[in-house]
């Protein structure tokens, strides 16, 4: 008898350490995003990162597998995000759900999440109380308060500014966005002469009058804030076309206004523009140059991943932590929650982490500048500045420095 | 120049710009309303194929700006032709409801086919060295792309007019759009003016596509949707099927929303409505329609 | 049921007979509510897209009131729906959570707007009327959007709900209470309008319809019954926006869209106008279409919209009346012919 | 003489520089069986306009018996007791006749905002849309609706409407225009059957229709009345026949 007995042991233990091997599960977790629509570029960009993740690492969870599916948003608001979320919960039976470009389509979800107690990895969505919303949230994507507030600091220290006019697109995150640069600039000596709301985020206006009344003002900086996608490279051509940095005014902002892949198509005119950001696509970490060079291979030479892309691909990164944390049981809240809040990760944009606290991401910031190089526009690092915080949840500003469920 | 008359001088022009812009889009959609009483709301749709035709054309064949325009206006207009033909002319005499939901139907179908094609993001040129970059009028620094468009806005302008007032089928035109039945007993084919109306109008529409790209941020799936409620504000405000009225109606609207932006930047798009709702609510049939 | 019915040459008294009767349910008029307990039971994990489709439904027949019937057509119906879900959304997240109330102030609400803009913009028709509509909306959503310190702006507002009467909660996981309870809604409200339009009112309006000058020449003050309407309809449209956005437990300035006007437009004539099933079909129809295309064709692309465009263009070309006229003319095919039976 | 039950004075009406109305003063008197006669564009309709309240003078008033009617709306006029038929067929096209009928009655008899009961409970309006429909021989034609029904029939139907409204004074828009003449005789015995106690008010450009039905005549030329009497002295005036009779004769 012993002589069988042995190996069968053996055998157990070998199944136990390679994560029992013999039921290999397949987790399902939906994605939701923007897929057509005005925005449907920052979708397919996060729906790409978070893809390319998974064919990288197909190996890491063993003989477990996951099932990404995905749902699309349609609109910046809740109701058809929260629909797509209901159905995933309830009738796709997902364990964990994860994209979310919009802030509106965040908010609505949380919710519903909490009666359901399913994990949230939020992708992209930028307004600060959001991780407020639900203990079983987390956000490896960014706040407007990380990129506005050392943008301010940078710009009255380092750039000579003593005046600034902002421009922003006429939302909350637009709000948050320049509130931070204010903040900044301010506690630097600076002076905020004009505070511009340029139309709101679901079209892209003109924005002539807007920079026209800016350059009237004769600011030494101009902070402008417009989100992600279409809205970028209207702000470099206005920016050039009035002809504003001849006339004194430097432009400077969050990186959703040099972002990657709309760079090339702002020609000469983003040369010199100087913005905050968490990531580019010229970051020359090794992590980020293996992922650029992976990104090219799997969707083409000409295709870039900018800060939506790495979004997608990091928060499929905790995805899988969270799946490994599980050991092939169920994935659930708490579970993933133990494993995320405290999450460290050596991501393309450089080492990040998750607040355990707060649920929300920690962060280096880069300045950059923007030059021609051989025809082609590049993104230079000019200063980082390490592990930043959300600045709103430290300084407990508004719904920022409550929970909200 | 004092301070004060830049600034205002700085307005119009750059209103003037945009003013150009919305007429040469909005015309052809005036004309079909008022000529056919066709509520064609994929008006928009032939506008956006215009600036994606363009688009290919210079990025693929690298074409001139200009060719690449005025081979998208002839594009488009044939293409008018074929979707006038097919489906259009069915629902003619039927209620204004009907053509509402084929119109938007074919908005609906024309946005998801340029995103299979072209993708979701906006299209953009790079354009020729004599049309970016800023030109100084010696009081202000102006891009040199406003001025191209408001002297390709005006010549656009000058050719419509001369067309309509001093050609035989310009005749025929204005004749069909005062009063159908009167020009029809005069022997006057008004289903073929109106074939080659829509054509006109459409091309004009693609011209104005084309010649958006480079003020409305690129051209995008949403376009066909998205500028339809200007579309609506200009006609509405210059009188249904009345050119000239439509001509004043985006000089005026055009000049008021960039003053307006420029100096309440908070009152957002209230103000071209505002003007739209006390313009419209004083004279219903716009500001030169007839009562 | 059907044999009751007068034939176009019958006698006096069998004509009257036939409009004495042409009030009553028909058997079929089940069917929808049948169908709504089905689903229920049947797909509980699509019970939030059936939800929002029992509210757009209930938004769609308001329209109907003011399009199919009194000829009114209005670009700018979420200036009501949207006002509704302020209200509503508003009166939640300020200590007044009871979601009955909120319906009741939702319709209030919507029907001064409806009193205040009918009496402006009803002295217009046509393109002017629907620019108009379309402007009063838009400037609604703009002011929403700027006096965010109020509606959360562009982020919204999220809030909960009491109990309904103090008792049953509204479910926002599997939506079990939350269906019944917009189902409910939309039965009283659709019982409302069905019995607004078989009313002398509602073919009176029937009459503006289909010619405002013989009205006149009739001794009917026109613009003061479109107003009577007019506000009628705003009420109700008021009653869906509460619910939209009661069952999902935040407002945005969606509500406000001119986007959702046309879509719900759309989905009306698509159903058909001036028959109140029209309204349900539509409805179902495109929001069936927008949630699921790409789940049922299995695939990542955003099929959704070319899906919805060519049933526009096809329902235009082959179905005169909508996509009820199609059952219309299928049950006529069976009967031979009945006419005016759903009238 | 006897108080006129509706009556003109001084009225004016001008488009721009366009005089369409001139000075009319005009008299109905009750129970009148009254022709408008004059050639084309004499303002005939124009007239019925000023009087039913479709069109507001530039100068004069309208009374109706006693009361100034001048600033009263079209509906408000109708209520009052003046109805019209027109020229060219304004009806409910998509509706059946009894329907047509329905609306003018339920307005009338102001149940036509009640939204609780169903339309087809209200036996009065029925009963009296069916003795309408019988006096007019309609009845067989009840449930139809006016598109299928033949021109002739169709003008019975804009009779039959104004009849429902119970007026006091029935404009009549020259009844017979555009009926085929093999069923003009429907209209003109439905017009020589109104009641007695209606003053009618009739436009007519059939000569034969004004003298077998008017009592009295009066003739519009370019917005003025140029001639009023009883036929006998309309047909031998010669000015008349100058002006109008020998314009139709060659129309």
């Amino acid at each position: 008898m012993k002589k069988y007995l042995i190996p069968a042991i053996s055998a157990a233990g070998i199944l136990a350490l390679s994560g029992v091997q013999a039921d290999a599960r397949e987790y399902k977790i939906g994605f939701i995003g923007p897929m057509s629509g005005g925005a449907a570029q920052l979708g397919q960009q996060m729906e790409r990162g978070a893809k390319l993740y998974m064919k990288l690492h197909k190996g890491e969870l063993g003989s477990h597998t996951v099932k990404m599916i995905v749902r699309d948003s349609k609109r910046p608001g809740g109701p058809i995000a929260k629909a797509a979320a209901q159905e995933l919960i309830t009738r796709e039976n997902v364990e964990l759900i994860t994209g979310l470009i919009f802030s509106p389509n965040a908010m609505s979800v949380a919710p519903l999440i909490n009666k359901s107690k399913t994990p949230v990895v939020i992708m992209n969505a930028g307004t600060a109380f959001i991780p407020n919303m639900s203990p079983h949230m987390v956000r490896v994507s960014f706040t407007m308060w990380q990129a506005g507030y050392i943008m301010g600091q940078h710009a009255a220290n380092k750039m000579g500014c003593k005046t600034a006019v902002s421009g922003y697109s006429n939302y909350p995150p637009g709000k948050d966005s320049i509130a931070a640069f204010r903040k900044g600039f301010v506690a630097s000596g600076g002076k905020v002469i004009d505070e511009i709301p340029m139309g709101g985020p679901a079209k892209v206006p003109d924005m002539t009058p807007f920079f026209q009344r800016a350059k009237s003002k004769n600011a030494d900086c101009m902070y402008v804030f417009v989100p992600a996608g279409n809205h970028a490279a209207a702000v470099a051509k206005t920016y050039q076309a009035l002809a504003m940095r001849k006339a004194g005014t430097k432009l400077v902002g969050p990186g959703d206004i040099t972002q990657d892949t709309q760079l090339q198509g702002m020609g000469s005119a983003a040369d010199g523009v100087v913005t905050a950001h968490h990531y580019n696509m010229f970051l020359k970490s090794a992590e980020n140059q293996a992922f650029v060079k992976a990104w090219q291979a799997e969707y083409g030479a000409n295709s870039v991943p900018d800060f939506v892309g790495v979004g997608g691909y990091d928060g499929m990164a905790a995805v899988y932590a969270a799946i490994k944390g599980a050991n092939g049981g169920k994935l659930t809240a708490a579970g993933a929650m133990k494993v995320l809040r405290g999450w460290k990760y050596n991501s393309p944009r450089g080492p990040i982490s998750i607040d355990a606290e707060t649920g929300d991401i920690v962060q280096n910031v880069y300045i950059s500048v923007v030059r021609q190089k051989g025809g082609k526009l590049v993104q230079e690092i000019q200063q980082k500045f390490e592990a930043v915080k959300d600045k709103c949840k430290e300084l407990k500003l508004g719904k920022c420095g409550k929970k909200l469920y | 120049m004092s301070s004060f008359l830049i600034e205002i001088t700085t307005v119009l022009v750059f209103g003037l710009a945009f003013s150009m812009l919305l007429f040469i889009l909005s015309v052809g959609l005036s004309i079909t309303m008022g000529l056919m009483g066709f509520a064609n709301l994929a008006h928009g749709s032939f506008a956006m194929a215009g600036g994606y035709v363009t688009v290919s054309m210079v990025s693929k064949t690298g074409a001139p700006f200009a060719v690449a325009l005025l081979v998208s206006f002839v594009i488009v207009a044939l293409l008018s032709i074929l979707f006038e033909r097919v489906l259009y002319r069915h629902l003619y005499r039927r209620p204004e409801l009907d053509q509402v939901l084929l119109t938007i139907g074919i908005v609906f179908a024309s946005i998801a086919t340029v995103t299979f094609i072209w993708g979701p993001d906006p299209q953009l040129i790079l354009m020729p060295e004599y049309l970016s970059g800023s030109v100084d009028l010696g009081f202000n620094n102006f891009p040199r792309y406003h001025i191209f468009m408001i002297v390709a806005g005006a010549i656009i302008v000058a050719a419509l007019f001369y067309g309509l007032e001093r050609t035989n089928i310009g005749a025929q035109i204005r004749a069909a759009v005062d009063n159908r039945r009167m020009a029809e007993s005069c022997g006057i084919n008004t289903g073929r003016i109106f074939t080659w109306t829509f054509a006109l109008g459409s091309g004009m529409a693609a011209l104005g596509g084309g010649l958006g790209i480079q003020l409305l941020g690129g051209i995008k799936p949403v376009f066909a949707l998205e500028y339809l409620v200007i579309f609506l504000i200009v006609i509405a405000v210059g009188g249904m099927g009345n050119i000239r009225g439509t001509f004043f109606a985006a000089l005026i609207l055009g000049i008021i929303d960039f003053a307006g932006k420029f100096y309440f930047p908070e009152g957002g798009a209230f103000i071209i409505f505002a003007v739209t709702i006390i313009v419209l609510l004083i004279r219903p049939h716009g500001l030169f329609g007839k009562a | 049921m059907t044999s009751s019915t007068g034939t176009p040459t019958g006698s006096l008294a069998r004509s009257v007979q036939f409009l004495q009767r042409r009030h009553r349910f028909h058997w079929a008029e089940i069917i929808p509510w049948i169908l709504a307990i089905a689903v229920f039971y049947l797909l509980p994990g699509y019970r939030l897209l059936a939800t929002q489709i029992l509210v757009m439904i209930l938004f769609a027949l308001s329209l109907d009131l003011i399009v199919g019937y009194a000829g009114i057509i209005s670009l700018g119906h979420t200036a009501f729906f949207g006002t509704g879900a302020y209200i509503t959304a508003l009166m939640a997240s300020n200590d007044i959570p009871d979601p009955i109330l909120g319906l009741i102030a939702a319709a209030a609400g919507a029907a001064v707007l409806g009193l205040v803009s009918g009496w402006v913009l009803l002295r217009t028709t046509g393109l002017t009327l629907l620019v108009l509509t379309m402007a009063v909306t838009i400037m609604l959503q703009e002011l929403a959007n700027d006096f965010d310190e109020i509606t959360g702006g562009f982020d919204g507002i999220n809030f909960t709900n009491s109990e309904i009467l103090g008792l049953i909660e509204l479910d926002q996981l599997w939506y079990s209470s939350s269906y019944i309870y917009v189902l409910v809604v939309l039965f009283f409200g659709f019982l409302t309008i069905r019995t607004i339009v078989y009313a002398p009112f509602g073919r009176m309006l029937i009459g503006i319809r289909e010619n405002t000058q013989r009205m006149s020449a009739i001794g009917t003050p026109v613009h003061q019954r479109q107003v009577s309407v007019y506000i009628i309809s705003a009420a109700i449209a008021g009653i869906a926006g509460a619910l939209w956005v009661q069952v999902q437990g935040n407002v945005t300035t969606e509500v406000y869209t001119f986007e959702l006007s046309g879509e719900v437009l759309i989905m009306l004539i698509l159903g058909g106008t001036g028959r109140l099933y029209g309204a349900f079909l539509g409805a179902t129809v495109y929001k069936i279409l927008e949630s699921t295309t790409e789940q049922v064709l299995g695939t990542d692309e955003p099929y959704w919209q070319f899906a919805i465009g060519i049933v526009l263009i096809l329902t235009v070309l082959f179905a005169r009346r909508g996509l009820f006229g199609i059952f219309e003319d299928i049950v006529k095919k069976f009967k031979g012919a009945s006419k005016g039976e759903v009238q | 003489m006897i108080e006129p039950i509706l009556e003109t004075r001084g009225l004016d009406k001008n488009f721009g520089a366009l005089n369409v109305a001139r000075n009319i003063n005009f008299a109905l008197a009750p129970g009148a069986r009254h022709a408008i006669i004059g050639p084309n564009g004499a303002g005939k309709t124009t007239l019925i306009n000023l009087l039913t309240g479709v069109l507001k003078p530039s100068a004069g008033s309208v009374y109706l018996g006693t009361n100034d009617i001048t600033k009263m709306a079209e509906h408000q006029r109708v209520k009052h007791g003046i109805a019209r038929t027109f020229q060219i067929n304004t009806l409910f096209m998509g509706l059946s006749v009894i329907d047509n009928l329905n609306l003018a009655i339920s307005e009338r008899m102001g149940n036509a905002t009640g939204i609780l009961r169903p339309a087809g409970n209200y036996s009065e309006v029925m009963e009296e849309a069916g003795r309408i429909l019988s006096t007019l021989k309609l009845d067989n034609d009840a449930l139809t609706e006016i598109h299928e029904l033949p021109y002739g029939r169709q003008r019975l139907v804009e009779i039959a409407i104004a009849l429902a409204l119970d007026p006091k004074v029935l404009l009549l828009d020259e009844p017979a225009a555009g009926v085929p003449s093999a069923e003009s005789h429907i209209i003109l015995d439905a017009v020589d059957s109104l009641p007695k106690d209606i003053a009618v008010l009739i436009i007519e450009h059939d000569m034969d229709v004004v003298f077998r039905f008017a009592e009295r005549i009066t003739v519009l030329v370019r917005g003025a009345i140029l001639a009023e009497g009883d036929p006998d002295e309309i047909a031998a005036d010669k000015e008349v026949q100058a002006v109008y009779l020998g314009e139709s004769a060659h129309v």
